[in-house]
């Protein structure tokens, strides 16, 4: 019902997009939660960055894809099923040790990903990417601070970011799966296939934990599912309210 | 200083009074833009586009920049923002009672940048003058940060105004509903603010509630027309000879009523803030308690 | 934009379906997060009967409306501003106290209300409010109950249940306004001006506070607004949840 | 009694073994009951008519209710609800491994009725056989609501699949997700189910896991046609001469992965299982503190 009808192509680039896009929207939800005004900043800082990627790949998505849809189209008038964002960036945050931690996880992707990406065949991926890596460098840089602070801050901020990485580890594996849009992507020289950056990946985050005194989590479970198009239940909690506005006013512009 | 229009700056000599009242105005300054967040805070997810909701995520902050100028301006004068931002959660510190307005539709995103924000400048334009320096600097950035945001909700309700008639009745509605209390911003009266009069003495006010007020209207009125949108006063009218266009009156009722609390939101607004405050109390403990080891492992290898 | 192009009669009969509705829908977001199965049971009972009153009510106020709107259509389709239910239904729970809490409030007020609109001229609302009294004892029952166990049970419970009545007493006084439209519904014996509901509601709930060992709070703040379609801001994040399959499928039937 | 095809009653002696295999039965079955609110409930507040919100949420209620009749008659076995809740909240009883999947469209609200009530039906008919008389007279109730609510699946998949386009696609999607976890209810294979023989022998079961799953199999495949939606399955196929249908191979990696706690929901279904009672403790203890408050006032007035 979604993801069958589109190209790998498409696909590829609607991936990079909802991924920046659902992490910007769970960010946004924080504003004004934050522990101090500095982060309200910083983490606002971090969804404008993440959004302003999203906007050109969905709009190249769309022209891809060839069908007319806009950027406006497929953020919100696309049905969960068609969301094909990795579901580490849609899972709610209970604490700032849990915004910590999946951006952490996820920026550590996110950055080699950009830096290989820069070099796509596509040239708005090759641009966002460009851009893109510059800002990413920051995010994993206030990451890996607030990581080490937390983690090596007090008993209580250790054992909250521990668990924080406890519950966001098993959403991990899924940034590195290779599936044949991956693989069509890395051949055409259109993307990348994630395969290739789990030991940088692997080796980044655990010299950040290391330093941390934080523990490698060894989940038994392995989320995935996000790249088809299958999603955490919370998916379609931030789908109603992001999408409920632009829906009910059928044709309406902004 | 004060009466030969110069700045003081932080390491002048200055009345006690004065630094209290400056104190006091800077703080509340700053509470307000923090918690002017919230309001615009409550649309960023629900935004109807992306491309608004980039413009909104970048004005909510903003805001809290200007926060952090003011606190840093408030810290000049010898208090520091962990002690104001407690009087603040203690309510003994007000912030602008604006805020304490729910925002129920997209288009109050439209409205308060072009009333609230408008209000806001002409209100701190003044201020850019005033006689102490870190205050007139900061407040310099901050009017044309606000500028730009007062144009941006304008650009807004001016869409809504010419989109379908629902968006034009909803960004319609948010004028009636923020128009008057964009008023009450300029605060009560000039017979009834025994304030002021200091203030202007000392420079750090430089016209009068009603003056601001005067001024906010006259420019308001035409754009309104610009935008296609009636304002919700019958006796609004132009008084050719003072060349001013003449309001009704306030109902400055409610004005007290909100002020003192029984506004839409007030315990919202502050519940919220003292909430993510005290949420946040393990990560600024974390935070100093890193900084003091870290420093410890420093003069350790040193 | 909203209740002003109504007559006064749909918009009476909108709010007894609104506050039904609303009040229906936070009941049924608390379902399995009870205290206990009893209550999970009890709750989506109550959630139940409202969601059965709600119906015929919003059917008979498109009927009276004349324009063809449906119960859904009216759920559904109106936008915020259009909906006339008062504040206190929509407030959501932080605790089970505050659950029990509005219920009381609201069930000490709708039960005398549908009593007396057991009688009204207009044979739905008449029909809905005899067999709506009946349910609606049972939910004040219910919630009197658990009033006096968490009043007088142990010093948790009665700070939990005292905060929660603190929290919701500022929206009592918005369910005895009275307006041109209450006013037109009870001289046309439609409805009930409900201003004379409030000393039978202030005796009914002080002796059930008396009881409980609780004090009726003193609030500085009043809410009002609902009835004229101005609510609180946690109402669009309702709406979005409640709306959004259904005006992402427009013209589709269930 | 057992050989005898007679029932035993709570004040029956009975081999220990068998009572603790009742009761971990009961509580596995009552646990699924509870848990299995979740997935449905996640879709109450969004369910696309005001009917089907009806429906559901009493559906939901229901289940809540079958809980309540199902640790009643594990308590007849001599162990309390709190006891059994405990060993839920500990993760030392299991619950059915299908609500460890999510509830990702309305449509899963149709394939969770046709197919998850489907497979729990043909489960546990054979249980209101069963030879313990608390449990088998839990199950006529349960298995008389569980048709009603089976049915009602069936019809909102019916109206998807023949209503738009999209509605159409979501109950096929719903159908392609929910088939084969629905198969794995029915538990492992025979030859490696090694507890069933002797719950047959003691008639708490009465047809081995592969005669069930059959079962369910030869009457889901006409239903599906009845819907216009197919199953997900390539080796599906009438067998004339047994006058089955034919089914292909069972993923029992993946059965094995969401027992043991690699399923998409394990984690969650628990928690909030887990925080739901937490967060209700405080209210359990007001209702003992008050009960006793009232006993000790009664003692007083007698």
């Amino acid at each position: 019902m979604s993801a069958a009808v589109v190209t790998a192509e498409v696909a590829y680039v609607l991936r990079l997009a909802d991924d920046a896009l659902v992490l910007a929207q769970r960010l946004a939800g924080q504003l004004t939660r934050a522990p101090q005004l500095e982060e309200d900043v910083a983490l606002s800082n971090i969804a404008l960055d993440l959004l302003g990627q999203a906007r050109p790949l969905l709009t190249r998505a769309g022209e891809l894809e060839g069908a007319g849809r806009s950027e406006d189209d497929l953020a919100y008038l696309r049905e969960e099923r068609a969301f094909l964002n990795c579901q580490l960036v849609e899972v709610p945050e209970r604490d700032f040790a849990e915004t910590i931690a999946r951006q952490l996880l996820f920026s550590c992707y996110q950055l080699p990903l950009y830096r290989v990406l820069a070099t796509s065949t596509d040239e708005v991926v090759a641009g966002v990417a460009e851009k893109g890596a510059k800002e990413v460098d920051y995010h994993r840089d206030h990451a890996v601070q607030w990581t080490l602070r937390l983690g090596d801050g007090t008993d209580e901020s250790h054992r909250r970011m521990q668990a924080a990485l406890e519950r966001l580890w098993p959403y991990a594996d899924e940034l590195f799966e290779s599936d044949d849009v991956t693989r069509a992507a890395a051949a055409s020289g259109l993307g990348v296939d994630p395969a290739g950056l789990r030991a940088g990946w692997d080796a980044d985050v655990d010299a950040v934990l290391a330093e941390a005194t934080l523990t490698r989590p060894q989940p038994v479970r392995r989320a995935t599912g996000g790249r088809r198009g299958v999603h955490t239940e919370a998916m379609g909690y931030l789908l109603a309210e992001m999408q409920h506005l632009h829906r009910s006013h059928p044709g309406a512009t902004w | 200083m004060v009466a030969a229009d110069e700045r003081v700056e932080p390491r002048d000599w200055m009345p006690e009074a004065y630094r209290r009242t400056l104190v006091r105005q800077i703080a509340q300054h700053a509470h307000s833009e923090i918690i002017g967040m919230q309001p615009e805070g409550n649309w960023v997810t629900r935004a109807p586009s992306l491309r608004r909701k980039a413009i909104l995520l970048a004005k909510v902050q903003d805001e809290a920049g200007h926060g952090l100028y003011l606190y840093s301006a408030a810290e000049t004068l010898g208090v520091d923002r962990a002690e104001l931002l407690d009087l603040l959660h203690a309510g003994r510190q007000k912030y602008s009672s604006i805020f304490n307005y729910p925002t129920l539709t997209w288009a109050d995103m439209g409205a308060i940048g072009w009333l609230v924000d408008g209000a806001a400048i002409v209100n701190q334009v003044p201020i850019t003058r005033c006689s102490y320096g870190p205050y007139a600097r900061a407040m310099v950035r901050i009017c044309k940060e606000e500028s730009f945001h007062q144009r941006q909700g304008f650009e807004v309700l001016h869409h809504l105004s010419h989109g379908t008639p629902e968006q034009h009745a909803m960004a319609q509605d948010a004028v009636d509903r923020w128009w008057w209390p964009s008023l009450m911003m300029f605060g009560p009266p000039d017979d009834r603010s025994p304030n002021s009069a200091r203030s202007m003495a000392w420079r750090i006010k430089r016209f009068s509630n009603d003056e601001l007020r005067q001024r906010f209207v006259d420019m308001a009125v035409p754009q309104a027309q610009a935008l296609g949108l009636t304002l919700p006063d019958p006796d609004l009218r132009w008084d050719e000879e003072a060349g001013h266009w003449r309001y009704g009156p306030i109902d400055w009722d409610e004005f007290a009523r909100v002020l003192t609390g029984d506004g839409p939101c007030n315990a919202q607004r502050l519940e919220h803030r003292v909430r993510a405050h005290e949420d946040g109390a393990w990560v600024r403990e974390a935070a100093t308690a890193y900084a003091q080891k870290q420093a410890a492992r420093a003069r350790a290898a040193a």
